[in-house]
């Protein structure tokens, strides 16, 4: 295997400035915003723009096998241990950070839309910038520390924008919720990296990846992966962590888009493409990562069928697209799942904001039985959410076709890239297949509820302002092209392939020739099902649906209780927990371990009591004593 | 032969002067009813005592003797009568004015008494032999006996006379038993000459008779099991009378035990024979002491069961006679004189004047006494913190220090675990008295202790004010007194 | 005593700094006014003690001007005897384990007195506790000789006490009581056992006594029984003032009942003495002792962690809750220190700090709540959030902090903490991870009751935002928490020289020749080591890292070449 | 006679005084306990005296029959004392002071 | 000198419980009186002739008068039987014979003999009063104080003082 970074150029780089413009914009818009409430979600979008310059500024400065350093300075150093605050761009950061920067100024802008009237929108924008500079931590971090300091960062700006309305107990309790779920993945990361520490002396992710793959024993590697997996199923929402995503869509839509959908989600994955060198020395956490990605894909896809939330279905769908990413990065295709993840960040963040724009105009109407027919009164709208829906259900020539493409033949080819996966690769890829075609088909679900048919609400829906649109079409017009552009003109896996494993480079077919056309059509397969199925059902065959539902009445329950899996949390967790927090405080704290405290002192005190009840007052007594305890000190001290 | 020299006399200058002032004083009773005078009159010959008690240093003598071998001239009986005489003066200012109140009628009597009782103390101390031992034993006893029942009128005070009479004298017996048995076995009652008879004696008597005359100090050290008078005779005595005996009558009695502890029963036979009864004692004393105190309200019980437990850990450093136990019991004792004497004070100062109430020294009598007197409480609080060596109460820290360190370094490493445990307990019931003073808001207070108090005279603002000075004094600079203290014992 | 010269020769700024709080004690006095009740006086009263502090806090900056980073043992030291015959002496010096804990100190102090306002009765006597207080603390932080080190730690009992009992709340008197008697019992235990030792060290050394904490600790050779009792007797006593479960039921009782001063400097500085008392005497005068019971101190911080999570969780009580998460934090401090390598250690005396920034902070939080609206219920409270958005915002940095987020000081000294411990108590460690969610979930929670949510109009509608002087009191805080969270270098350079060598001279000793504790002394895989020995803090120490560290060899602990 | 006749008979005297001390009420007859306590030690000083020929017991027996008398001199004024505040002269009636 | 021990140690015994058994203790007092000269002979056996005398006269003639004396002018009834303290009666009887077997055994052992008594040391006026004024004679003007100290506790104690008069049925 290549070993990455031993012939990569160090080149230094003034990177630091990427995350200060949002962190300065942050402060910038919270202060000026208390004076000038709409100015606040210019300057972010400002701030955001200018952090997506200077991305694109690096993204052209990088050269091939070239990689930018920024040392910052020390931040820890102790002994011999030492960890700078230390930023890295190399061609995988660079991905990412154009994802980041760019659908998070596009978000920015449409946010400008979206939150014009809400009062605390200054603090909106804080939060807004304060998570993008978190992520750009995350994505540019050079070593794990300053990962995780991003890596926590966006899941403090993910509860308070998830709490943002926090009149709303429910909502707030959704962040919070989010952020003990993330933390509890966070746990298994600082495990990982203190296993890595005691192991390797260093979190920085070059000299790792130069040290550990002659050093490691694979079950360092897996121990390791697999706590770095669950810090990753925390922030990426995949199965057991995936509760809290859905309840995160407490938050305001643009957030959905930007953090639940686009781009913090996919941290896990990032994490994965990035220490690959890790993951590949550990097949069987390979093995785990595809069986948990596999049911997660699956599971989110069964529920998303029954939801009649709009932002539910899209952030189950999230979900399971997530786990598609997983399923491809477990198979060893870093590249791809860098790739699903891009062109997701184009297609859902575009549904998830088409949805906000439906949510908009029906004055904050998110059930989809309560919509329908809105595609004449917005046309925009309509028309972006249909291309994100073509895009996300994996028709040629939609973004999606490509990655999806990608994954299953990645699964099927898996085994021969990691023996653990050997008999597994193919299953999966059914699998994927099955949740690609149900994936289809919950989107088309929503699309059809949403926009055609008749309106069923009582509002009076309109088509959103400019600063909602524009980010629309552009996302759209992503979704649209992208997969196209990454595909071919850009080449991703070529691209990534300066910075991480990537398998052969296939030059071979143009895209142009007929039988691309028409292989990339058949394959397009479970998109034109799920698709086509969503449209009969739901635009011709109303009833079916229902009679559907009523005939597989429990399962249906299910799925719509989401596999009870709160429910199960709750029971088996959440509550025991709380019970024993109680019994610890009132049984084990006051009445044992303060008891045992206050029983010494009372048996002090007792005893006290009893040895005075001796002072009777009564002279004879007291000569009693005296004789008595005289003759027995003589005695049994000095003369025996 | 000279049947008594010059030099005889001069040695016993201080008793002298005493002597001449309790007959004095009587005559002067005859003649004046002023109170102030009597009490003038007395610490005027307690001084003079005093200055020759100092002037005694230059002609002491290890091991030296007056009349007949019966009285030592040695650095250690004065360093004693300096600490009796003190105490003695610092109380004869604390009774003035207030013993009348207390109910005591006959001043000139009293004053008598309690001179003649301050010179049966010094004898006490200074005793080379077993019958003038036991003499100024009762010379000192029973002149208290009739202080504690001078409030002639007070039910409290003829029973703490009654019970201390009678306790005192049955426990006089015992040690006149074992004083009886000491001369059995070695032919003399001197000291120095029984030592060395004791210690090469095999004899079944010597551990009885050693025990019994330890017997004897215990009581007036008022440790278990012979301390019930203790706290029955402090509270019904009148205050002043109280805090003679918890600092002067202790002092005394300490130092004659530590005298006929380590002279006559020094030697190491016999100092295995009494460590082990000592031990108990001290433990059982540091015990019971401090857990009864716990639970007392009236304040004087309260210093009783206190006083009963640093005579537990005085003991303590008996039995490191060559480890600076003796240089430790020197300075507690010293110390203990201070603080034990200005809490006195102040509960004097603070307990109703009508003694005769049943709770005039109650503990809800202190009582925001932080906020009605602040400077009084703040004294008191620093004896009380002192007491339970707690810092900034710094001397009794140094005390327990001295004492435990001593103990630790002679390997009673177990005393010294029950001692700082039993220490740990008292803070409770000192505290609790700051409790009292500082944290009891007014709405919840008795609406009674609010009463303004008497006004504080000026020698009796001196002695809590010299207390309070030395407490914090000799918890600064604690050499001063220790490196006097160590020669004391390197003298011995 | 040539040390005298010295002492006279030279500006004394550690006694100064010691006893400047106590002389503006008792000038505080001198103040007139009567009573301290009108505004007047309250105010002349509050901006005395103020400069008082301040003045404190600069001479504190001046000790760190002069202070050299690079020297590892006590600085600017002050010596002379005390109780000469007993080798006592008055013995003061600063190094890079108190020097951080000493300007926590002085810092916290003019903050604590600024939030004085609050106490509505007796002003002048509050204050002049905190300055008794204040000498205490730094006494004992500076104190060289084991015995003066006894008196400034049993003094710090004396003005607490009375904060706590004249200013708290319903159950102050049991509270106060309860917190005194329970460190005094441990305390004497821990005198006895300094007695023990000195007399052994006289026994040794011809007859010479001391008490001076580096010749004890150099020479005092022990047996591995002594030592465990020994140990065992100074753990205890500086266990409670941790405090270390089992023994921390006073703490939350003295927090709930104390006032808001009180609480901040208990959190703040009070705590930290009782693992101040393990790395200054407790490890170094016991190695063997210590190595001993590191895995039950390590397992007890763990049990702590959680635990005191846990029941935070379960508290309705705010400055309950707070109490119990300091009991949580301390664990933290005290696995990190008995994991005893460098990496654990600095994290554990940096997260000292930090608890004292960000945990005293939410106890002046608290204080604010409970000034306005005279409850500390968490159900009296909800959806403060929308009524006082400048105090959600601070509660929410302090909250941020004190559950470690990173970019805060608390993540760096619980990094730190765990990274370093990881390495001796794989297992244990693990478990302590869950406090890191657990920590989340209480702390969270408790915003989430009291500042999320619908306002309730009738009981907090007139609630009122942070004052402009309250924000003087924060500010101060809240830039520490990112300048320590961002940028910890400073911070840790000053201690880190300091902690090496003391790692290095006391697990030295932790493996002594003939000890029956033995271990092969090739520690690759620290994983697979399992249990406490004496070895580990010595393996822990050579081999961290790759590289490993050879031991200096024969190098003594050269402190009074430094003098 | 030998001289541990007269002692045993000393010790019987002593411990029927302690005895006595012990039951009795009457503090008069408490305070004739002590005064046959001390008795009994008289008689072992002389007893011892003789033994060891030698007069310091019989010296020590003088000085304890002067604190004899002084002990009823004011152990009777402190009975008559008692007396007069409590209207008895039973030692289990003077009981105010204790616990 | 058999025959006398014998008769004085059974006249002192039986006197001595009598003290203590006697329920009248004018009886008591009696009794105590019998057993002071009882042990007065004890001193006329020992050759302490003169403590001998004193003995009668102190003890005897005037202490046990005042106690009498003293007896019938509080006018005290019979002590009441009610709580007779069975248990500590039995309790110090049994230290009191654990003792008195113990003290007896040692006695036995070490002093069987009638010790080294010579003419020139008998307890003499005169040879008693050398000691007293040579060796003791610190003692012997310390025992001045301790009258006195009694004599003026005495009177304190007994007078009733002008200032609070009480009833006269109080007054003594």
């Amino acid at each position: 295997m290549e070993s990455m970074g031993s012939h990569r150029e160090i080149v230094d780089a003034s990177l630091a400035i990427i995350p200060l413009c949002p962190l300065v914009g942050a402060m910038v818009a919270y202060i000026v915003g208390q004076k000038q409430k709409d100015l606040a979600g210019w300057i972010a979008t400002a701030a955001s723009t200018l952090a997506f310059l200077f991305v694109v500024k690096n993204f052209f400065a990088l050269g091939t096998n070239q990689v930018l350093l920024d040392k910052s300075f020390v931040w820890l150093s102790v002994g011999n241990f030492s960890i700078d605050f230390a930023f890295q761009f190399d061609h995988l950061t660079a991905v990412m950070c154009l994802v980041v920067t760019g659908i998070g100024s596009l978000i920015h802008l449409y946010s400008v839309g979206y939150m014009a009237h809400d009062e605390s929108r200054p603090r909106f924008f804080a939060y807004l910038n304060l998570f993008l500079f978190s992520m750009l931590l995350l994505v540019l971090g050079a070593n794990l520390l300053v990962l995780f300091v991003g890596w926590e960062g966006v899941g403090l700006c993910s509860y308070l924008l998830i709490g943002f309305w926090h009149k709303n107990i429910a909502f707030a309790g959704a962040g919070r919720k989010a952020f003990v779920v993330n933390r509890i993945g966070d746990a298994a990361f600082l495990l990982a990296m203190f296993l890595i520490i005691m192991n390797y002396g260093s979190l920085d992710f070059m000299a790792l990846s130069r040290v550990m793959p002659g050093e490691t024993s694979e079950g360092l590697a897996t121990l390791i992966s697999v706590l770095l997996f669950i810090g990753a199923t925390g922030k990426s929402a995949q199965i057991p962590l995936f509760v809290w995503l859905p309840d995160a869509m407490a938050g305001p839509t643009p957030v959905s888009a930007l953090i639940h959908a686009a781009t913090m989600v996919t941290a896990g994955v990032y994490l994965m493409a990035r220490l690959n060198f890790l993951f590949e020395m550990a097949p069987l956490a390979m093995l785990v990562v595809c069986m948990v990605a596999g049911l997660t894909a699956l599971v989110a896809a069964t529920i998303a069928l029954v939801q009649n939330d709009i932002k539910k279905v899209l952030a189950y769908s999230t979900v399971s697209q997530l786990g598609f990413m997983f399923l491809a990065a477990g198979a060893g295709a870093y590249w791809v799942a860098i790739f699903h993840l891009v062109t997701h960040a184009f297609f859902k963040a575009c549904l998830f904001l088409g949805s906000g724009s439906v949510i908009h105009a029906c004055h904050h109407e998110q059930d989809m039985r309560h919509m329908g027919g809105l595609q004449r009164v917005m046309p925009f709208t309509a028309a972006t959410y249909w291309i994100s829906t073509l895009a996300i259900a994996g028709i040629f020539p939609f973004a999606g076709y490509f990655s999806k493409h990608h994954i299953l033949s990645a699964l099927e080819h898996a085994g021969a890239h990691n023996p653990q996966l050997f008999p597994w690769g193919v299953p999966l890829s059914y699998i994927a297949t099955f949740a690609a075609i149900l994936t289809a088909f919950y989107v088309t679900r929503s699309a059809a509820m949403t926009f055609l048919g008749s309106y069923r609400g009582h509002a009076h829906p309109h088509e959103s302002p400019w600063q909602m649109v524009v980010p629309l079409v552009v996302l759209a017009g992503l979704a649209l092209v992208g997969g196209v552009f990454l595909e071919g003109a850009l080449s991703l896996q070529h691209y990534l392939g300066h910075a991480i494993p990537v398998g052969d480079v296939h030059h071979g077919e143009s895209m142009a020739s007929f039988s691309f056309l028409l292989n990339a059509l058949l394959h397009s397969w479970p998109g034109f099902l799920g698709v086509g199925l969503a449209l009969f059902l739901y635009t011709q065959a109303k009833e079916i649906p229902g009679k559907i539902a009523r005939a597989f009445g429990p399962f249906t329950q299910v799925l719509a209780n989401k596999y009870y899996v709160d429910e199960l949390y709750g029971a088996i967790i959440v509550r025991p927990l709380e019970g024993m927090a109680r019994f610890l405080w009132k049984g084990a704290d006051q009445a044992v371990i303060d008891g045992s405290v206050n029983g010494t002192a009372a048996v002090v005190e007792i005893s006290g009591e009893l040895i005075r009840t001796t002072s009777t007052g009564q002279l004879r007594h007291y000569g009693f004593f005296m004789f008595v305890g005289t003759l027995f000190i003589i005695f049994f001290y000095m003369a025996l | 032969m000279e049947i008594i020299s010059l030099a005889d006399l001069y040695s016993i200058s201080p008793l002298l002067f005493l002597t001449l002032g309790a007959f004095g004083i009587l005559i002067v009773d005859v003649f004046s009813k002023e109170s102030w005078l009597r009490a003038s009159y007395t610490s005027i010959f307690i001084l003079a005592a005093l200055s020759f008690a100092f002037q005694l240093a230059d002609v002491a003598a290890p091991g030296k003797t007056a009349f007949w071998d019966a009285i030592y001239v040695d650095s250690f009986s004065i360093y004693f009568q300096v600490l009796i005489l003190v105490g003695a003066l610092l109380t004869v200012m604390l009774s003035h004015g207030r013993i009348a109140q207390e109910g005591v009628r006959s001043l000139g009597e009293f004053y008598a008494l309690f001179l003649m009782s301050t010179i049966g103390a010094i004898i006490f101390v200074s005793a080379a032999e077993m019958v003038t031992l036991f003499l100024g034993l009762e010379i000192m006893s029973m002149a208290l006996y009739c202080m504690c029942g001078s409030a002639v009128h007070s039910k409290d005070s003829a029973e703490s006379a009654l019970k201390y009479f009678f306790l005192g004298s049955f426990s006089s017996a015992f040690m006149l038993f074992g004083i009886a048995l000491m001369y059995g076995v070695s032919g003399t009652l001197s000291l120095a000459e029984s030592a060395a008879v004791l210690s090469s004696s095999n004899s079944g008597l010597v551990p009885i008779a050693v025990g019994f005359v330890l017997i004897g100090f215990v009581f007036k050290i008022g440790a278990v099991p012979l301390h019930f008078w203790a706290p029955d005779v402090y509270q019904g005595a009148p205050t002043t009378v109280t805090a003679y005996m918890a600092c002067v009558v202790k002092a005394a009695a300490v130092g004659a035990a530590l005298r006929v502890l380590w002279t006559s029963f020094g030697s190491d036979t016999l100092f295995g024979i009494w460590a082990s009864a000592v031990w108990i004692i001290a433990a059982l004393t540091m015990v019971v002491g401090n857990l009864v105190a716990l639970r007392q309200r009236s304040l004087k019980r309260m210093l009783a069961y206190s006083s009963i437990a640093h005579a537990g850990y005085i003991m303590v450093a008996f039995l490191a006679p060559h480890q600076g136990g003796g240089s430790a019991v020197l300075f507690y004792i010293a110390v203990y004189t201070a603080m034990t004497l200005g809490a006195f004070g102040v509960v004097l100062a603070v307990a109703s004047p009508h003694s005769s109430e049943p709770d005039a020294d109650d503990i809800h009598r202190f009582q925001r006494l932080g906020y009605r007197n602040p400077v009084l409480a703040g004294c008191m609080t620093l004896f009380l913190l002192s007491l339970a060596g707690l810092p900034p109460g710094l001397a009794g820290l140094l005390g327990k220090f001295y004492v435990f360190n001593a103990a630790v370094q002679a390997n009673y490493v177990g005393l010294a675990i029950i001692g700082v445990l039993c220490s740990a307990v008292s803070c409770y019931y000192y505290l609790r008295v700051i409790v009292a003073m500082y944290f009891i808001p007014k709405e919840e207070s008795d609406s009674d202790s609010l009463a303004p108090l008497a006004p504080v005279s000026l020698p009796f603002a001196g002695v809590i004010g010299i207390c309070a000075v030395a407490v914090v004094t000799l918890g600064l600079f604690p050499s001063i007194l220790h490196d006097g203290a160590q020669f004391v014992i390197e003298n011995f | 005593m040539e040390n005298t010269s010295y002492f006279l020769g030279i500006f004394p700024l550690l006694t100064t700094m010691v006893f400047l709080p106590l002389v503006g004690a008792i000038l505080l006095y001198l103040i007139p006014g009567f009573s301290g009740q009108d505004e007047h006086t309250r105010s002349r009263v509050t901006w005395f003690t103020l400069g008082v502090s301040g003045l404190t806090f600069i001479v504190s900056i001046a000790c760190l001007n002069r202070f050299d980073p690079s020297v590892v043992t006590a600085q600017l030291v002050e010596r002379t005897p005390w109780i000469e015959r007993f080798g006592v002496q008055y013995y003061l010096g600063v190094d890079g384990i108190s020097i951080l804990l000493v300007l926590l100190t002085t810092f916290l102090m003019p903050i604590i007195v600024l939030a004085s306002h609050s106490v509505k009765t007796n002003l002048r006597g509050y204050l002049f506790h905190m300055l008794v207080l204040e000498c205490a603390m730094l006494g004992t932080l500076l104190a060289f000789d084991a015995f003066l080190f006894y008196v400034f730690w049993e003094f710090m009992l004396f003005p607490m006490y009375f904060i706590i009992g004249i200013w708290g709340g319903k159950r102050r008197i049991y509270a106060t009581l309860k917190f005194v008697l329970y460190t005094v019992v441990g305390s004497l235990l821990m005198l006895v056992g300094l007695f023990y030792v000195v007399w052994a060290y006289a026994a040794q050394n011809g007859g010479e006594i001391t008490f001076s904490l580096y010749e004890l600790s150099r020479s005092v050779d022990l047996s591995l029984s002594e030592q465990i009792w020994l140990f065992a007797g100074f753990a205890l006593a500086f266990g409670i003032k941790v405090p270390l479960f089992p023994f921390h039921t006073w703490l939350p009782d003295a927090h709930v009942e104390a006032p808001t001063g009180g609480s901040v400097v208990l959190a703040g500085v009070l705590l930290k003495m009782g693992l101040y008392g393990y790395i200054r005497y407790a490890y170094p005068l016991f190695p063997q002792g210590a190595a001993y019971f590191a895995p039950v101190l390590a397992t007890l911080a763990v049990i702590g962690i959680v635990y005191g999570a846990l029941v935070a969780w379960a508290q309705e009580d705010i400055k309950k809750l707070v109490a119990y998460s300091s009991v949580s934090h301390l664990g933290y401090c005290v696995l990190g220190f008995v994991a005893f390598n460098a990496l654990s250690t600095t994290g554990s005396l940096y997260q000292m700090l930090n608890h004292g920034i960000s945990t005293g902070a939410l106890f002046l939080l608290v204080g604010v709540l409970y000034d306005r609206r005279h409850t500390r219920e968490i159900s009296e409270y909800g959806g403060l959030a929308s009524k006082v958005p400048v105090f959600a915002f601070l509660f929410l940095v302090f909250t941020l902090s004190s559950i470690a987020l990173p970019l805060t000081n608390g993540f760096i000294g619980e990094f730190l903490i765990l990274a370093g411990s990881f390495q001796e108590f794989p297992v244990l460690t693990a478990f302590a991870v869950t406090g890191v969610v657990l920590g989340a979930v209480y702390m969270l929670t408790l915003y989430m009751k009291t500042m999320f949510g619908e306002l309730n109009e009738e009981k907090n509608g007139s609630l009122t935002d942070v004052t402009p002087r309250e924000i003087v009191t924060f500010a101060p805080l809240f830039v520490l928490v990112f300048v320590m969270g961002i940028y910890p270098q400073p911070f840790l350079r000053l201690m880190e020289p300091t902690v090496h060598q003391y790692i290095e001279d006391v697990s030295r000793k932790m493996v002594k020749v003939g000890s029956p504790i033995e271990e092969p002394a090739d520690g690759t895989s620290y994983a697979q080591k399992s249990g406490g020995n004496a070895a580990r803090a010595q393996l822990a120490f050579e081999s961290f890292n790759v590289e490993r560290v050879k031991p200096v060899a024969n190098s003594p602990l050269n402190f009074e070449e430094n003098l | 006679m030998s001289t541990s006749s007269y002692l045993t008979i000393s010790i019987i005297l002593f411990s029927i005084g302690t005895i006595g001390f012990v039951v009795r009420r009457n503090a008069i007859v408490v305070f004739m306990c002590v005064e046959l306590m001390l008795n009994a030690v008289n008689l072992a000083f002389v007893a011892f005296a003789r033994h060891h020929g030698s007069l310091e017991g019989e010296a020590a027996v003088f000085f304890v029959m002067v604190v004899a008398a002084a002990e009823a001199a004011v152990g009777l004024a402190i009975i008559i004392a008692v007396f007069r505040n409590h209207r008895s002269i039973e030692t289990s009636d003077a009981d105010h002071l204790r616990l | 000198m058999n025959i006398f021990f014998i008769l004085l140690s059974a006249i002192a015994l039986s006197s001595a419980l009598g003290v203590i058994l006697m329920r009248n203790p004018i009886h008591s007092a009696l009794c105590l009186i019998v057993n002071l000269v009882a042990i007065a002979g004890y001193f006329a056996l020992l050759n302490a002739h003169f403590l001998a005398l004193v003995q009668i006269i102190v003890y005897a003639g005037a202490i046990m008068v005042l106690v009498v004396f003293v007896l019938m002018l509080l006018n005290s009834k019979l002590e009441e039987q009610k709580s007779a303290g069975l248990f500590m009666l039995v309790v110090s009887s049994v230290f009191a014979v654990m003792f008195i077997v113990h003290m007896s055994k040692i006695y036995g052992a070490e002093f069987s003999t009638s010790g080294v008594a010579s003419a020139s040391l008998q307890g003499t006026v005169a040879n008693l009063g050398r000691v007293l004024f040579t060796q003791y004679v610190f003692s012997f003007e310390a025992s001045a104080v301790l009258l006195m100290a009694a004599i003026v506790g005495a009177a304190m104690l007994a007078k009733t003082t002008p200032e609070r008069p009480r009833g006269d049925g109080e007054r003594v």
